[in-house]
């Protein structure tokens, strides 16, 4: 394949951009491969690459019910961020933000990782109580993270407002500075194209219709609107469809699938320098390189699996929002979206094998698994590859359901992330 | 007066009446009713923007909310600025300020205009294969410039001084569009008895009708049809018209979205009015009149300052009597265009020649064009427009070759057809179905209840649309259950039937991959990046469309959807229903946060609870913090004080004479009935059946899970009445955890609840003195300690008001909790504070409140536990019944995990240095000079100066903590680490006899 | 022995609103949070003196006491004269439970012609004649709150909350009435 | 926003007044002391989470107060019917699996670019 480059720009910038080829291929689906991943997102995508790449494995097909990253890998606000408070989380998170920051580099593909800094606000005793063991924990783990004053955190965001008179008014907050966004339809292309190159198969708009299991209960492959495909290994990663795609082999898992909206205001001129997030007054709020302010909404309470969600849901993110920034009441909403988000009871991922064999699962990032792409891909090709889980994702079994061990960043993860 | 370009008799326009405003600094003279793009169209002004990427020089496209290029920003005042405000849609007013953007230094000589010469490198997607090297470069520098060179207006930087309104409303039926589908849709039902609400985003309603001056229904004009209709369903009672109104959001239920813009119009707005009103409807029925947006036409260098829309160059002669230019050229592939150039010939304006891209355009309007002399080409296309910041000329050429002529205009009308606004039935989650005779996606299944009439649901000819529209008006009157009205009738006639339409690039866009052919105008996406895009693998429209942001910009594509659609469909050799249509999402035009927050702003953000003492606590100088929604007085500085010093003050006279706190904010349940004990074991790890009236027990609340979730102090009143209290925080979510168990898993026990937080005003009295404090005032309980020990409860009365009484203590000292019902909250405190004072007791507030409960080891739920901690890591198993068969969490609290060795454990911290305080959340280790990720044993969970030890106290989550009892385990902090011992978690009265003094 | 003490009322001397629509704190009375089955309800009517409502969304009126239907098991009974309510419970036999929420609720009453557009400001339920007539009352929210709904005549609504909400109901109101009222 | 009907208000109210409760029909084990941490996970944890026809509860927490259930479908957010709590699980005829297509698909890629 051909290498993107600023010459490769240049050459073709002078011949009309004729030479460009596909970023990857859409070849029919052979009849059997090593590995078939079910869903066509960054984390599928992702794992197919870390497969061809770091464990020899290339006869793999991506399967994709729509179009490559048009479920939550397309849909999310693009925050990266590793400092959470539990060791499991702190494990993949922050592996995956080192992965990010290689990333362009690794993909030839210019995924946009900006580390312009994510800074949680504090509003409360509570909040700073919380956020101080973040901090904490983060630092001895070796994650930066640093506790600010609000003069410090207005120095950072210079439109915040740090007076007392504010209903909620702020009283330090949490930076991390390797923090921040990244373009989320690049993550999906990179891979996919990366992946393409090492021979990947990637195949879209086919639909899982079936898991077929042979006579000692492990799975032989997959029954598809494109027929049946063979397969040594199944792995799913259909965020929000998990459960619709784990039922077919009897798999029930501990999910439900909700709405998740976010919104983009009308695209301006550079006011807001980093992300910011709030967990009591519920709102987070970035600006995309085009100019739009990209603000996530809460999730509906209701299982839905229609990408839509209700007007009050983004009327209340918006309160939060003027409320912290009062100059944004004449700012203009330009669009609006949802995406189905699958969560656990505990708000952490699910990552490893099932009760059938062959036949493992990526699900339940809830609200926050675009940060993970990279680390997430990463471990889930080795659980792959390997049959058991890597050390950094051992804490993201299913059986911590029966167990008790959950992860429980849930107090932590109050708004949606 | 109001500009060169006003024809004299043209319009609806008074001109009498004027209005001046200024751009970029200039000033424009006006008629009260034009828009600013009418009012600089009249000036002469083509040139009002710059576009997103290209920076290339823009004017006036549209007549309406889809302009994509005169974007403006409009302020009133400094702090009453909207960046990116339509100019066709924004209405004049004296006084007015509107600039430009995204231009530097101004708009006729803009910098950024480099990029244009720069386009080859600045093809669709070029950032993903650039810009990776060096590593830091993109967040150092190449991001940074993107940013600057991106985004259009300015954002407002002050506080919005506006504000907004929101009404909730119900209707039978909604009518989005008010044309003359809508307006007869809306009469149908109004007739009929039906409550309907009517909007239109216009100022008037008419829709197509402000242009289409050939329509005459019941004999009237079109337009003053429309208008008296509108007077007539106004006067019904059963009808709300709504003009300058956009129903912006269709959403689940038929629930939808409308803005109304109140007094962004006006030049003095009464500071009453709200700026906009937010409109949540619910409607029964809802009948979409939403009309259909003409298309522009892809070829090169379409997008020069002059060249627009015909119907916009319509609205502009007949409604506001503006020529858009003196020699016009029309470029079309539809019939309508041609009534463009009749109306601007009959006004005086040289038609240059009409250039139709069709071999056969309709009969009638080519006999018409040859009756008004109008030089028609058809088979013909424009392949390329020149003039720097207006159009000048454009290069006309036979379709498949041939020489180009170059003819002179000053403005160029275009057309490639309509396409139906289906924005609001996709939104709905109706299916949309491509109809390929007439190249329209148009309504296919429904999924709400709703009906889409005229050109919105393809609906060709005047007279089937209003048939249609009073059919679906009366149907959806009679669906909701409205008996009146005679069926009505009304004819309408026009001048032409249109046919013809085109989409996706034409002749001349030219497959040449340099040739600037815009789909997106202003994300300045041109045919070739489309191609680029699918060259690229880019196969689904959603890939498409982010590859090249086409459609992305703030008119979301309702110009150039279609337009890409087709150029990939041509690329792909693929029908255009099997490339997919993009999801239209909400708002079909933007909203202002403003209007969507409405009313949720300052005291209305967010309700700020207050106790009964506020006012008390507030004039004797308590400072407040927020818990949840409640303010809670924190301490009570006196002149000089430092939080510390208050707060050490407090704590040695509570321990040494009293203090006072505001308990009120503690929930509160009445639990009352036969099976109350019965209940409250099943919620409680603990036994209830045991408590006899009169007393009180410490209770657990389990999550079925095992965790705790809540606890509290409840009250035996009477064998089936009980007083149960809550955390503060945990009161709303613990009354919905019992109601949930009461009505769907115990439904058979006899018991009720009722919250009744807020009946009582408690008031903490705690302290040796306590006592003395308060028995003057009680009457009718003996509170002596034998008569009324620890854990107690009585009702009586205090100054005259009935009280019930608690005898218990969250500070380790004897003391009681007053509840007396909360108006009287004030006056009782006021009557125990004059009896405190003189005793030395003090005030004291919850920081205080914490750091005597930690002196003695008492926990709080959300704090010292945070929902992973059972009852035994909080060493309060002695609360877990052993003998009970059920309660919620009896199985949870046995799961493999949770009875593991080496759980964390809840435990007491002694730093070694003695006046060192710990930092809450602060992590705890065993090796403080293991190398990172170190293995955390816990955290700090409560830490504080405890003045009554003398030295710093804390509590904290250690993993094996009971059996480290004695250890040293160290905190290492950024700048030390510190070394503490594990420790029992009482630090003052282990033996407890304060409580009984 | 110590003297009555003072009451307090939460919104005591705020009044706001429009020509369209009057906003005003309601006089203290007493209130009833009123359980029971559907064996008590004859005896409980008798003994209040109104028959307890058993349809969704209506309430009872006699010389201003009110019963209100919460639920099907539940009213909230107001009376304006302050009478003894929960003295009147403690007399009946029959299974029930009543609770003394006098000084939990405050009242905020909503007069004039626009009195229904000043509450659908922030309250999402549908307040048309047909529907919500004179007598009507739901549990309900206005805005970020929860309010208890009656509507006392044809321009005349009384709305009933928790009073630490009772601030952010007057002013929520007050917006409203100043916005219907235009 | 949803409208919900409440099977004790006997009417349809918005969403603003509900609160969702979960799956219904998840019977809370009368023996609950004795079952096997497999059951209790089970019972606590895993869930359908259908794509289609799913019975859930609702609370009208800011109406009647009642808990009741609903029979919906997740992919059109419609209700089929709402019922009391403890009536027996009902017969939606003839709906058992999704009723729409819930991505934004296009329908091949088979196509090749010119």
């Amino acid at each position: 394949m051909r290498k993107y480059s600023v010459f490769a720009v240049a050459r073709e910038a002078m011949r009309g951009h004729k030479g460009w080829e596909a970023q990857w291929t859409s070849p029919e689906p052979r009849k059997e491969y090593d590995v078939i991943i079910v869903g066509g997102g960054g984390h599928g995508l992702g794992a197919a690459y870390y497969l061809a790449k770091e464990h020899g494995i290339t006869n793999i097909a991506v399967i994709e019910k729509g179009w490559l990253g048009g479920g939550n890998t397309g849909r999310n606000t693009t925050i990266i961020r590793s400092n959470y408070l539990y060791d499991e989380s702190m494990d993949i998170y922050e592996h995956s933000l080192k992965l990010w920051e290689g990333l362009s580099q690794d993909l030839n593909y210019n995924v946009m990782y900006s580390p312009r800094g994510v800074m949680m606000l504090s509003h409360n005793v509570h909040d700073k109580q919380s956020f101080q063991r973040h901090v904490h924990a983060n630092r001895l783990y070796g994650i930066d993270n640093e506790w600010l004053t609000p003069q410090q955190a207005k120095e950072f965001v210079p439109v915040l407002d740090i007076s007392a008179s504010a209903r909620y008014p702020i009283n330090g907050a949490a930076l991390q500075r390797r923090g921040g966004t990244a373009r989320h339809d690049a993550v999906a292309w990179g891979y996919a194209r990366a992946a393409s190159d090492r021979g990947v198969h990637v195949i879209q708009n086919c639909e899982v219709k079936g898991i077929r299991r042979g006579p000692d209960g492990a799975v032989t492959g997959v029954e598809t609107s494109k027929g049946f495909i063979g397969a040594k290994k199944v792995a799913v990663s259909a965020s929000g469809h998990n459960s619709v795609i784990l039922s077919m082999a009897d798999v029930k898992l501990p999910l439900h699938s909700v709405p998740l909206q976010a919104l983009v205001s009308e695209p301006m001129k550079p006011i807001f320098p980093c992300v910011v997030m709030s967990n009591s007054v519920h709102a987070y709020i970035s600006q995309s390189d085009k100019g739009e302010l990209v603000i996530g909404a809460g999730t509906d309470q209701y299982n839905s699996y229609s990408q839509t969600g209700g007007l009050q849901i983004i009327t209340h993110t918006l309160d939060a929002i003027c409320e912290l920034f009062p100059m944004f009441r004449r700012v203009k909403m330009m669009r609006q979206w949802g995406g189905i988000t699958d969560n656990t009871p505990d708000r952490s991922a699910i990552q490893g094998v099932t009760p059938v064999k062959n036949l493992f699962v990526n699900c339940g990032w809830g609200t926050g698994g675009f940060k993970a792409t990279p680390g997430s891909a990463h471990l889930f090709a080795y659980l792959i590859a390997k049959g058991e889980p890597h050390r950094l994702a051992a804490g993201l079994t299913l059986d911590r359901f029966r167990t008790g061990r959950l992860i429980d960043e849930a107090a932590a993860a109050a708004v949606a992330h | 007066m109001s500009g060169a370009n006003r024809i004299a008799g043209q319009g609806r326009l008074t001109p009498a009446k004027t209005a001046r405003f200024t751009f970029d600094g200039k000033t424009i003279d006006a008629l009260v009713g034009d828009t600013v793009a009418s009012a600089l169209l009249a000036n002469g002004v083509h040139l009002v923007g710059r576009s997103f990427k290209y920076h290339r020089p823009r004017g006036i496209l549209s007549a309406g909310p889809e302009e994509p290029n005169a974007l403006i920003d409009v302020s009133r005042d400094a702090a009453r600025r909207q960046p990116n405000v339509r100019a066709p849609v924004q209405e004049v007013f004296d006084g007015m300020k509107v600039e430009s953007q995204n231009r530097f230094p101004s708009l006729a000589f803009d910098i950024g205009g480099i990029n244009n010469l720069l386009s080859p490198f600045f093809a669709a997607g070029f950032y993903y294969k650039t810009f990776m090297w060096p590593k830091a470069a993109w967040e150092k520098v190449y991001e940074p410039f993107i940013r600057k060179a991106a985004g259009l207006g300015v954002s407002p930087t002050e506080e919005d001084p506006d504000h907004y309104a929101n009404r909730y409303a119900h209707c039978d039926v909604l009518v989005a569009g008010a044309g003359v589908a809508g307006l007869s849709a809306a009469l149908a039902a109004a007739e009929a008895g039906a409550r309907v609400i009517l909007v239109d985003e216009q100022p008037e309603v008419g829709g197509a009708l402000h242009f289409d001056t050939s329509v005459k229904i019941d004999g009237q004009s079109g337009y003053d049809w429309a208008q008296a209709t509108a007077a007539k369903l106004k006067a019904m009672e059963n009808v709300t018209v709504l003009t300058r109104t956009t129903a912006f959001g269709y959403y689940n239920h038929n629930f939808v979205g409308l803005v109304e813009r109140v007094t962004d119009h006006l030049p003095k707005p009464d500071k009453k009015l709200p700026r906009e009103r937010l409109w949540q409807v619910r409607a029964k029925r809802v009948i979409l009149a939403t009309g259909s947006i003409e298309r522009h036409m892809v070829f090169a260098n379409n997008d020069r300052p002059g060249i627009m829309l015909a119907s916009a160059a319509r609205t502009y002669l007949n409604h506001f009597g503006v020529a858009v230019g003196r020699k016009v050229g029309v470029y079309t592939a539809n019939d309508s265009a041609y009534e463009a150039a009749f109306d601007l010939k009959r006004a005086g304006v040289t038609i240059a020649a009409i250039v139709d891209n069709r071999d056969k355009p309709g009969d009638a309007v080519l006999t018409e064009a040859r009756r008004l002399g109008i030089e028609v080409l058809t088979g013909h296309s424009v392949i390329d427009t020149k003039g720097k910041l207006r159009v000048s000329s454009m290069s006309v050429a036979r379709n498949g070759g041939g020489s180009a002529r170059s003819i002179a205009i000053d403005a160029l009308l275009m057309s490639a057809g309509w396409t139906p606004s289906v924005h609001l039935f996709s939104q709905s989650r109706g299916k949309v179905a491509y109809d390929a005779a007439t190249g329209r996606f148009l309504p296919g299944t429904y999924a709400q209840d709703c009906l889409s009439v005229g050109s919105c649901n393809g609906t060709d000819g005047l007279q089937a649309t209003i048939e249609e529209s009073l059919a679906a008006g009366e149907l959806m009157a009679r669906a909701t259950g409205n008996e009146g009205g005679n069926k009505l009738e009304l004819s309408g006639e026009n001048a032409f039937e249109w046919t013809g339409g085109m989409a996706g690039a034409a002749e001349g866009a030219g497959i040449d991959t340099t040739v600037k052919a815009f789909v997106d105008f202003q994300n300045d996406v041109c045919a070739k990046d489309i191609r680029l895009a699918v060259r690229e693998g880019m196969h689904s429209i959603e890939h498409i469309k982010r590859f090249t942001t086409n459609g992305m910009a703030t008119d979301q594509g309702k110009l150039s959807n279609i337009h890409g659609l087709a150029i990939a469909s041509e690329v792909l050799n693929r029908e255009i229903p099997k490339i997919g249509l993009t999801t239209f999402r909400a708002p079909y035009t933007p909203v202002t946060f403003g209007a969507l927050i409405s009313h949720s702003r300052g005291d209305l953000f967010d309700p700020a609870r207050k106790t009964p003492m506020h006012a008390w606590e507030e004039a004797h100088g308590a400072v407040f913090e927020d818990v949840g929604n409640w303010k809670r007085a924190w301490y009570y500085p006196r002149s000089g004080e430092t939080m510390h010093d208050a707060v050490n003050r407090e704590c040695r006279t509570v321990r040494n004479a009293a203090g006072l706190f505001d308990a009120s904010t503690l929930g509160k349940i009445e639990v009352v009935g036969p099976d109350a004990a019965e209940f409250l074991n099943l919620m409680y790890t603990n036994a209830w059946d045991t408590l006899k009236p009169g007393r009180c027990r410490y209770g657990i609340m389990l999550r079925e899970d095992g965790f705790v979730y809540d606890d509290g102090v409840v009250g035996r009143l009477a064998e089936d009445r009980f007083h149960v209290t809550t955390t503060t925080g945990g009161a709303p979510r613990v009354m919905n955890h019992m109601e949930d168990y009461l009505q769907t898993e115990f439904p058979h026990l006899k018991v009720w609840l009722t919250s009744t937080t807020e009946q009582w005003a408690v008031i903490a009295v705690q302290g040796p003195k306590a006592r003395e404090i308060l028995e003057p005032l009680v009457e009718g309980i003996d509170i002596s300690n034998e008569a009324f020990p620890h854990m107690s409860v009585r009702e009586g009365k205090i100054c005259g008001v009935p009280t019930r009484l608690f005898r218990m203590s969250f500070t380790g000292e004897a003391g009681y909790e007053v509840n007396v019902p909360a108006d009287y909250g004030q006056a009782i405190w006021e009557a125990i504070w004059a009896r405190a004072e003189p005793l030395g007791a003090c005030a004291y507030g919850t920081e205080t409140m914490h750091v005597l409960r930690a002196e003695k080891g008492y926990i709080i739920v959300g704090q010292d536990t945070d929902g992973t901690v059972t009852p035994y890591d909080a060493s309060l198993g002695w609360a877990v019944s052993k003998k009970k068969t059920d309660f919620v969490g009896i199985r949870g609290l046995k799961r493999p995990d949770l009875v593991k060795e080496g759980r964390k454990q809840l435990v007491g911290l002694l730093t070694k240095d003695p006046n060192v305080v710990l930092e809450e959340g602060a992590q705890i280790v065993a090796d403080p000079n293991e190398p990172k990720p170190m293995k955390m044993l816990g955290h700090v969970t409560s830490s504080y100066w405890s003045e009554n030890c003398g030295r710093s106290i804390a509590m904290a989550l250690v993993a094996g903590g009971q059996a480290r009892l004695g250890q040293t385990l160290y905190v290492p902090m950024p700048d030390r680490t510190i070394a503490v011992e594990v420790s029992e978690m009482v630090f003052v009265d282990k033996e407890g006899g304060r409580l009984n003094g | 022995m110590a003297d009555q003490a003072l009451r307090k009322a939460p919104l005591a001397g705020r009044h706001g609103g429009s020509s369209g629509a009057r906003v005003t704190p309601a006089d203290p009375a007493t209130r009833l949070a009123l359980r029971a089955g559907p064996d008590a309800i004859g005896t409980l009517s008798l003994a209040f003196g109104l028959e307890l409502p058993q349809r969704p969304k209506t309430s009872a009126s006699v010389s201003g006491r009110h019963a209100l239907w919460l639920g099907p098991d539940e009213w909230l009974l107001i009376d304006e004269n302050g009478a003894d309510l929960m003295g009147i419970a403690s007399g009946v036999s029959a299974l029930h439970s009543a609770t003394d929420v006098s000084h939990r609720n405050t009242a905020i009453l909503v007069s004039g012609p626009d009195a229904a557009a000043a509450i659908a400001a922030a309250c999402p339920l549908d307040l048309g004649k047909s529907v919500f007539p004179v007598g009507a009352a739901a549990r309900t929210v206005l805005g970020k709150i929860e309010i208890v709904l009656l509507r006392t005549g044809e321009e005349d609504y009384r709305v009933e909350c928790w009073r630490s909400f009772s601030s952010y109901a007057f002013g929520m109101l007050v917006e409203g009435a100043e916005d219907a009222g235009l | 926003m949803l409208l919900i009907y409440c099977p004790y208000c006997e009417e349809e109210r918005s969403e603003l007044e509900f609160r969702h409760g979960g799956d219904a029909h998840i019977a809370r084990p009368t023996n609950m002391a004795d079952i096997s941490d497999e059951e209790f996970q089970e019972f606590f944890f895993l869930r359908d989470n259908p794509k289609g026809l799913i019975f859930e509860r609702w609370r009208h927490i800011h109406g009647c107060g009642r808990f009741f259930n609903a029979a919906r479908d997740t992919v059109s957010d419609k209700f089929y019917m709402s019922y009391k709590a403890g009536e027996p699980k009902p017969d939606i005829p003839g709906v058992t699996t999704a009723t729409e297509k819930t991505v934004e698909t296009y329908e091949a890629t088979e196509g090749t670019a010119k």
